[in-house]
């Protein structure tokens, strides 16, 4: 997989490579690049079959990563291409003309993250969540639990620890 | 006749609902035709779809932000709740990436008894597609039957694992117990029971002129489609297509298991059905040959580190497995913390059930659009999770 | 379109005559396999109430709920299901560390829904609530094989025996940081063991601070209730480690071994950056008689509140028992002088080979400070009330390792008899054996009686130290060539009383003698208040055998308070620690008040 | 404990529902008077579509009569095929040749009209509470739910997912409860069983409580259902 990554470098930016599995590598690729990018991989590299497209949130750095996963069938390997977004204004081309089943992907991470990708057709209609009104769910800073605790009605739960309630029954004067 | 469809402009049918010419008819999702709960927004001209769009979300439950906020060791519980009929990919999956990440490896008995839950779970979850298939077409009889002996196999996993349907077997480090006492007999019972039944189900189901007359041509999916669309498993191999995860990239015991890729031509509902039907006869050999091949006994678990506070290094990593549909994947960033930073389930309805039967929903019977649905074996929970 | 493929369907007709699919009964019940995951039992005799069942379920199905009184090593707490909530995944079952957690084969519940809480309807507790699945022996067990906890412990480097023998160097080595966060990890973190300590250390807090390797963390939850965790680190009695959730299937956490690594780790110039005290200076001072682990210990505590502390040490050193009593091999002077010297760099005035009642009266003392916490120990030694007592070669064992402290080897001959079963006898015959002589230890009754630690019987047998059991000496003469003529009767072991240990009663005309250089004693101690004399102890109420308190250690004088060994029966290290904060903290309340 | 805080944060008293449970009917823009309903979210041409009608509590009938409808409803229990959740899965082998319950003159329906035995297997995602909700609303009385798996009855596993309901019987009135991850077919036909039970008792009224208390489960149904673009009652 190294040298496939060293091909690639000669034509586009590429960074943090890492070399998960015989079959399996990943790498950061440029916001800009990444059409071009998957492109070229899809009709040079064979990298045909598009896995999955996924978001993962870096709350602390305040970006988004979006994965793409390509599978190679003739070699049986995997590349993970990553791109980094500005959490605040989180923008990603579309890529539903190279795959049919992007625009879903796609969807779905407009919905789930809040991410947009001007083009994508559909992207802006609702597909899992009917009348949301909150923030984008899968966004760290959104609180499940909490909303969960707030917005239905639980048991009221009666735990103790074990550590405080035998102190306090034990030596309740200490 | 012709002016009653609709011009298709880049495979998109463009209509006007207002003209009264046509229909819009929603399909689910309480429907008995579509398989769990989602539906379908059918444009109807006729008896015939011109357009169809696929709504999901009625069973999200939010699993990915679930396990953001649970422990590895808690998450194990909760992956099997994303796919009910057949469960066990997603432990198996879960398991196998965080052993990944972990540099864990599991002991060689443990390894076989995770093929023989896998397959045995592929048995279940054909056999009680064969009831769907069957049952959407109006065979009825078929369904009772497939789905009589998918509970045979249900009786087995409960004797061995515990449980019916949520096994909770494959723990990550191994699985959790013995195959029990006279299983092996039982299961040689139960499989050769399925056999004699795949061989009635042939007669019956697949030499049907009925069956034959409505699934041969519906939803034909062409090799130049299968990339574009996301195309994997039974439905590619459907196509012809010489694509198996158990062989591409051997997980487990598959390397050591003896079976071919089974394929079809035609890419047609029927072909499909057929590649099912065919690779339900190689599960029970791939059993057998567990059950004959496996190491009599030996470790079956590691002990992880304490699980209550387990911390997975940094890393990311995606495992994949071949499901009754097709490849399944989890994809895992762990971030070095006891909680997972992000897990993406890539189960194949994903592709399956939105882009490509919208495609190919285009020009069906309505009657047909559910027996298209399940020939594509599609299942709502994994594509919203 | 084919003949074939019309005809071919009839073949269901054929299935008409099979035996059919479905169940005859179908409400009867088939039960579930042996192995089924269904409702819970629990065995509450066996359960503690750790809580790991709670702590590992994802859902919030298991709430603890009071059930018993609370005990030492048994919360007292049982969990309570919610099957609202439950997945029956069986990891509480799993992780259960006393095993008594488990599923049976039932899965049938079914309850009404209308009028009625429908969240409360499917609570309960197993093993409390009645269920027609109690008595039911099939179901789940966590596999024998499959284990989510380690229960064997990271064994601890020690000393080869003939290393230990040879010198008095320290004989456990100490786990390194890999050996400490490996065992760390083996803590489920469920705090049994805090309340037990008589510290109350906050136990998992410091174990998971060594899992993260945050040292200075750790340090700091240390000294919020032990300023000595060096010391205690190698020498508690570590009650902790005795109710410890996972000692009941497999090791306890070394509990005691993972302190001293923290202890250990950082230096101690460090400290006081680390532990950042801010004080609030106050007038008030606070008169300490005794520089022991309580003395010291209430000194830290008043000091860090800010008051000014003064000790007053009979010795030369502080440290008093840990310093005097214990041997080297097991507590080492550095240990000691690390933990006293942060002590006494926070501003604490030691005056040393200063005896209350000779240099320095009570009555100034009583007069002077705005309190007085009197933490002497016990430095008697007890005796042997039998003839020949007195013969020289007969030494207490409080004396040898006194004279071992102070580097005055002392002469013991080639044979040693030590009598006694405690801590003090196991250091007297391990320091005989450092000193080159076989020693014999007899003890009046069985092996599985004797009140030292089981390590230090253990060790002292390695160190292959003999020992005579049931052994009741009788009295000692003198022999010819100038040795002891030990002469002891055989013991058997008597039921007196149901529910008391049994007594040991001399076998009628039992008489064995053994002949020895040096006989230590070592039967026990007891204090002494003849220094306290003069106009202050007036209202001082004494008891039997020592000075009335109440569980604050406060006396009838409510200027003078009392803890360590002549307080507590315990008379370990970490129990005088206990009462020197618990002391320091009521002088506190006593002296807010009084301003 | 430290994982996430689980024990904390859940409030003494369950926040929902808003509305006292007092009996009383509360003042709601979409109550016209005691009678009609003013279907509001919907357009006007849509509201010609719909009943405005409230639902009315059925009468018993006359004494032996009424025992003889019960008899006649306990032995043709008709189970609506909505499978909402994972439950459902266990109602296929119920219904077909292994339990077979068509023996007990239970089978399921396609369509709410026909059915009158509505089983919730399950958790309950938002949109899914929506179309229950219609569902429920269009069978015909008398109607029963029975509610299937732990998630139904304290939200299950899902306690912390920001898009299933937690209790099933805030929404519409539940019969018969029956736990378990999965209940097993045999754990399903007891719940069955029960239900029959009740019916020939007399007590399985959920159908009247939910037309008595009728502004207090659509108070609740609409604090969930953010977007609400139904009629009020479905019929």
């Amino acid at each position: 997989m190294k040298e496939l990554y060293d091909t690639i470098s000669l034509q586009f930016t590429l960074k943090d490579f890492h070399q998960q599995k015989p079959n399996l590598a990943f790498a950061t690729a440029e916001k800009q690049q990444l059409i071009a990018l998957l492109t070229y991989m899809r009709d040079v590299h064979r990298y045909t079959h598009l896995v999955f497209v996924t978001a993962v949130d870096w709350l602390e750095e305040n970006r988004f990563q979006i994965t793409y996963m390509l599978h190679n069938y003739d070699i049986k390997a995997d590349f993970g291409i990553r791109v980094m977004l500005d959490r605040d204004k989180p923008v990603m081309e579309s890529i539903h003309h190279l795959w049919e089943q992007g625009r879903v992907y796609q969807r779905e991470l407009h919905e789930m993250f809040g991410i947009d990708f001007p083009g994508s057709p559909g992207v802006n209609e609702p597909m899992i969540l009917e009348g949301w009104q909150g923030p984008p769910v899968m966004r760290r800073d959104f609180d499940t639990a909490k909303y969960s605790l707030e917005t239905y009605d639980h048991r009221p739960r009666d735990t103790r620890e074990p550590e405080s309630h035998m102190k306090e029954k034990l030596y309740p004067e200490d | 006749m012709a002016d009653l469809y609709p011009p298709i402009v880049n495979g998109k049918s463009v209509y006007d609902l207002n003209s009264g010419k046509y229909l819009k008819m929603w399909q689910g999702p309480q429907h008995p035709g579509v398989t769990g709960n989602m539906s379908l927004e059918l444009i109807i001209s006729g008896d015939q779809v011109v357009d169809c769009k696929t709504h999901v979300g009625y069973l999200h439950r939010g699993f990915e932000k679930l396990m953001e906020r649970r422990r590895y060791i808690n998450c194990f519980p909760i992956v099997c709740r994303i796919c009910v009929p057949e469960p066990d990919t997603n432990e198996y999956l879960f398991a196998a990436a965080m052993e990944e990440l972990l540099g864990v490896e599991i002991p060689e008995r443990a390894l076989w008894l995770r093929t023989l839950n896998l397959e045995l779970s592929r048995l279940a979850s054909f056999l009680m597609w064969t009831g769907g298939q069957s049952g959407a077409f109006g065979h009825g009889t078929v369904a009772q039957w497939a789905l009589a002996h998918r509970d045979y196999v249900l009786d087995l996993f409960e004797e061995w694992t515990g449980a019916r349907i949520y096994h909770m077997y494959m723990t990550p480090g191994g699985v959790r117990g013995e195959l029990p006492e006279g299983w092996t007999k039982h299961c040689e019972q139960v499989l050769a029971g399925v056999e004699k039944l795949l061989g009635e189900v042939w007669h019956v189901m697949f030499n049907n002129a009925v069956f034959k007359s409505r699934a041969v041509g519906l939803g034909v999916i062409t090799p130049d489609m299968i990339d574009h669309f996301g195309v994997v498993g039974p439905v590619a191999r459907g196509s012809g297509m010489q694509r198996d995860v158990r062989k591409d990239s051997p997980y487990l015991v598959y390397d050591k298991l003896d079976f071919q890729i089974e394929t079809e031509t035609a890419g047609d509902t029927y072909a499909r059905a057929v590649v099912r039907w065919k690779e339900m006869h190689q599960s029970i050999s791939l059993i057998r040959q567990i059950l004959k091949n496996m190491p009599a006994s030996g470790p079956l678990h590691v002990t992880l580190p304490n699980v209550l506070h387990l911390k997975v290094p940094a890393g990311e990593t995606y495992v994949r497995a071949e499901s009754t549909r097709g490849e399944y994947g989890y994809y895992m960033v762990s971030d070095g913390s006891a909680y997972p930073r992000k897990i993406t389930v890539r189960g194949p309805s994903y592709s399956h059930a939105m882009a490509l039967l919208e495609h190919l929903a285009v020009g069906v019977n309505i009657a047909d659009t559910h027996g298209l649905m399940l020939s594509l074996h599609t299942y709502p929970p994994e594509i919203e999770r | 379109m084919k003949l074939k493929d019309i005809l071919s369907p009839l073949y269901v007709w054929k299935r008409a005559f099979e035996k059919p699919y479905s169940i005859a009964t179908l409400t009867e019940q088939r039960p579930g396999s042996p192995v089924y995951r269904g409702f819970h039992q629990n065995d509450i005799d066996k359960c503690i109430g750790c809580g790991s069942c709670a702590e590992i379920c994802q859902n919030i199905t298991i709430d603890m709920v009071q059930v018993k009184e609370a005990k030492d090593g048994d919360s007292g707490l049982r969990p309570r299901f919610d099957y609202g909530l439950c997945c029956w995944c069986a990891l509480c079952v799993d992780i259960c560390p006393t095993g008594s957690l488990r599923m049976s084969n039932a899965y049938t519940w079914v309850e009404e829904g209308l009028d009625k809480d429908v969240r409360e309807t499917f609570c309960f507790t197993p093993g409390v609530d009645e269920k027609p699945w109690d008595s039911e022996e099939l179901g789940y067990k966590r596999p024998n094989d499959y284990e989510l906890l380690h229960l064997d412990r990271v064994p601890m480097p020690h000393l080869p025996v003939e290393e230990r023998l040879s010198s008095f160097v320290e004989m456990v080595k100490g786990y390194s940081r890999e050996l400490a966060r490996k065992e760390a990890d083996r803590c489920i973190q469920c705090g049994i063991c805090t309340a037990t300590c008589p510290a109350h250390m906050n136990i998992p807090a410091y174990i998971k601070a060594i899992r993260e390797d945050n040292l200075e963390e750790g340090l700091r939850i240390m000294y919020e209730t032990n300023p000595l965790p060096g010391v205690c680190g190698r020498i508690c009695t570590r009650r902790c480690e005795d109710v410890c959730a996972l000692s009941h299937r497999g090791e306890a956490i070394s509990i005691r071994w993972l302190k001293r690594y923290l202890a250990d780790s950082v230096e101690g110039q460090k400290y006081a950056e680390i532990l950042a005290l801010e004080v609030q200076p106050r007038n008030q001072s606070v008169a300490i008689v005794g520089a022991g682990p309580g003395g010291l210990s209430a000194a830290y505590y008043l000091l860090k509140m800010g008051y000014k502390v003064e000790i007053f040490e009979a010795r030369p050193a502080a440290g008093g028992m840990l310093r005097y009593g214990i041997p080297e091999y097991r507590l080492p002077y550095e240990a000691i002088d690390k933990d006293i010297s942060f002590i006494v760099s926070l501003g604490a005035v030691i005056h040393y080979n200063t005896n209350v009642g000779k240099d320095v009266t009570f009555d100034a003392l009583h007069e002077n400070f705005s309190a007085v916490f009197i933490s002497v120990g016990l430095f008697d030694s007890n005796r042997l009330a039998i003839e020949g007592e007195t013969l020289p070669g007969v030494i207490s064992g409080l004396d040898l390792l006194d004279d071992v402290t102070n580097g005055k080897i002392p002469v013991l001959g080639q044979h040693v008899l030590v009598i006694g079963g405690g801590n003090v006898a196991m250091d007297a015959a391990r320091t005989a054996r450092r000193l080159g002589s076989d020693v014999t230890v007899l003890y009046r009754r069985r092996e599985i009686d004797m009140p030292a630690d089981r390590e230090e019987i253990e060790e002292a047998m390695e160190e292959k130290v003999a020992f005579h059991f049931q052994a009741i000496p009788i009295a000692i003469e003198k022999t010819s060539d100038n040795r002891l003529n030990f002469i002891w009767g055989k013991a058997e072991m008597v039921q007196q009383e149901e529910g008391k240990r049994p007594v040991p009663v001399m076998i009628e005309g039992s008489r064995e003698q053994v002949v020895a250089d040096t006989v230590i004693s070592a039967i026990g101690q007891s204090a002494h208040y003849h220094w306290m004399e003069g106009n202050a102890i007036t209202n001082i109420r004494f008891g039997r055998f020592n000075i009335e308190a109440d569980r604050w250690g406060k006396t009838s004088d409510d200027k003078v308070f009392i803890g360590g060994d002549i307080f507590n029966r315990t008379a370990d290290a970490i129990t005088a620690i206990a009462d020197g904060h618990r002391s320091a903290r009521a002088i506190d309340a006593m002296l807010q008040q009084k301003a | 404990m430290s994982y996430m805080d689980k024990t904390t944060g859940i409030p003494e008293q369950g926040i929902t529902p808003p509305i006292p449970d007092t009996g009383e009917m509360p003042d709601r823009e979409w109550r016209k008077d005691d009678k009609t309903l003013t279907n509001a979210e919907l357009t006007l041409e849509e509201q010609d579509w719909f009943c405005d009608a409230r639902p009315t509590p059925a009468k018993p009938a006359w004494g032996p009569v009424e025992k003889f409808y019960n008899w006649a409803r306990a032995n043709s229990l008709w189970i609506l095929a909505f499978g909402t959740g994972c439950g459902a899965i266990e109602l296929r082998p119920l219904v077909t040749a292994r339990y077979d319950i068509s023996r007990l003159g239970m089978q399921p329906r396609p369509t709410p009209r026909q059915a009158s035995v509505f089983m919730i297997g399950g958790y309950v995602s938002i949109k899914t509470l929506k179309r229950i909700v219609r569902s429920y609303e269009q069978m015909q009385g008398p109607k029963f739910v029975v509610a299937v798996c732990s998630c139904a009855i304290n939200g299950g596993m899902y306690w912390d997912s920001y898009n299933t309901v937690k209790r099933i019987d805030q929404y519409i009135p539940v019969d018969v409860y029956v736990t378990g991850c999965m209940p097993r077919p045999e754990a399903v036909m007891a719940g069955f069983s029960k239900l029959k039970e009740l019916i020939l008792a007399g007590k399985a009224e959920g159908q009247n409580l939910y037309a008595e208390k009728f502004d207090w489960y659509k108070a609740n149904q609409k604090q969930v259902i953010k977007d609400w673009n139904m009629p009020d009652y479905n019929w």
